[in-house]
């Protein structure tokens, strides 16, 4: 069975609560963490960001997080699920464009493994983002 | 033989495509002196280069049907 | 404005999702740390547990709440939100007893006042749990 | 004078009460041996104490209308 790690446009608020639904069903979990990262409407000399425009190699998105979710799990033994899921294309200003969400035994290790899976995705996921300023300009980051 | 080249970020940007094809390339090397003909800027970016969606940062050899990817530095979250 | 950081029973999924719905509405945020509590259905001693039933003393929670967002405020300067919610009366096991929701400028503030927050609240937040098992037997915790 | 004094988690099962009135009482301590006398298993409890909603580890005075509080260990989450 194949994951699908990416979602095209902003990761929507019926997905989260999806992934927060099904919180209940494993009554052996003690902890959620959940992040969401956001577009945040930064200005750059004088302009202001209204977008982000993911793109990702798909493939290698997939085979990463494979890998992130497998190193997560052999170094914290009380998580007991992982869930990523990265935008491509638009994301507009106060939208989400990643989520991640592990469940654990215990608050630590959800905590810690939440924190460590996102710099994972940070360093190793292959996107990448252009900022488009409310004049239709863009930068690469 | 032919290689499936494929450019993300930035680098579609610089070289005007997502991806073009390249026949009789030997290996990283030799494909990298062709795409610096066609896109002399590329050489102000850097780039790390994927074959098959395994990164590398050997100078492989490359076999037909190949799909060779340039990647800028990751940029997610 | 007196804010209330209790709820009788789990922290309901309709609450979660509202908090979350309003993410959007501060463009200057980056990054959002949401922790779950859950209770656990525990084996103690051969007995599992199906409940705990949360008390609490609310004025002292609110004061010691407030205390606890200030001390994060002043620690971390890029945090824009907390949010506290703690259940009193029953919970079951698999359902949400505690939530904190912290927003920041940056990732990396809001993953740990977030863990921060939830360490303050352990230690300050005057609230007992009496876990209750299948058989209607309970100890104190 | 009398002040009111709560009891919460194992302290109400074992005091059988969330709530009790005592009058003419000075300080904690004098609160405290009254409370021994009432509930001598509480001897057997670790707790701490507040004053209308101010946890405090000294013996102050009482007065009249002061609400009292015996916690146990906080176990929230």
């Amino acid at each position: 069975m194949e994951v699908n790690y990416l979602t095209e446009g902003p990761v929507s608020q019926k997905l989260i609560s999806r992934l927060i639904e099904k919180t209940g069903l494993k009554t052996d979990s003690g902890g959620h963490m959940i992040f969401l990262g956001q577009v945040r409407a930064d200005e750059i000399k004088g302009k202001k960001v209204k977008a982000i425009e993911y793109s990702a190699y798909k493939e290698l998105v997939n085979a990463e997080a494979e890998k992130i979710k497998k190193t997560i799990l052999s170094e914290f033994s009380e998580v007991k699920s992982i869930s990523i899921i990265h935008s491509t294309g638009i994301v507009k200003a106060g939208e989400i464009s990643l989520l991640v969400f592990v469940s654990a035994g215990h608050r630590h290790q959800a905590m810690q493994a939440c924190s460590k899976t996102v710099e994972l995705i940070k360093e190793n996921l292959p996107v990448w983002k252009k900022e488009i300023f409310e004049d239709d300009s863009h930068i690469w980051k | 033989m032919e290689v499936k080249v494929l450019f993300f970020g930035v680098l579609a940007e610089v070289s005007g495509t997502s991806v073009k094809h390249y026949r009789d390339v030997k290996s990283i090397n030799d494909l990298k002196l062709r795409i610096n003909d066609d896109f002399p800027e590329i050489v102000h970016y850097n780039f790390r280069i994927s074959i098959n969606s395994e990164i590398t940062d050997n100078n492989l050899l490359l076999k037909s049907g190949d799909e060779v990817a340039f990647l800028p530095p990751f940029a997610g979250g």
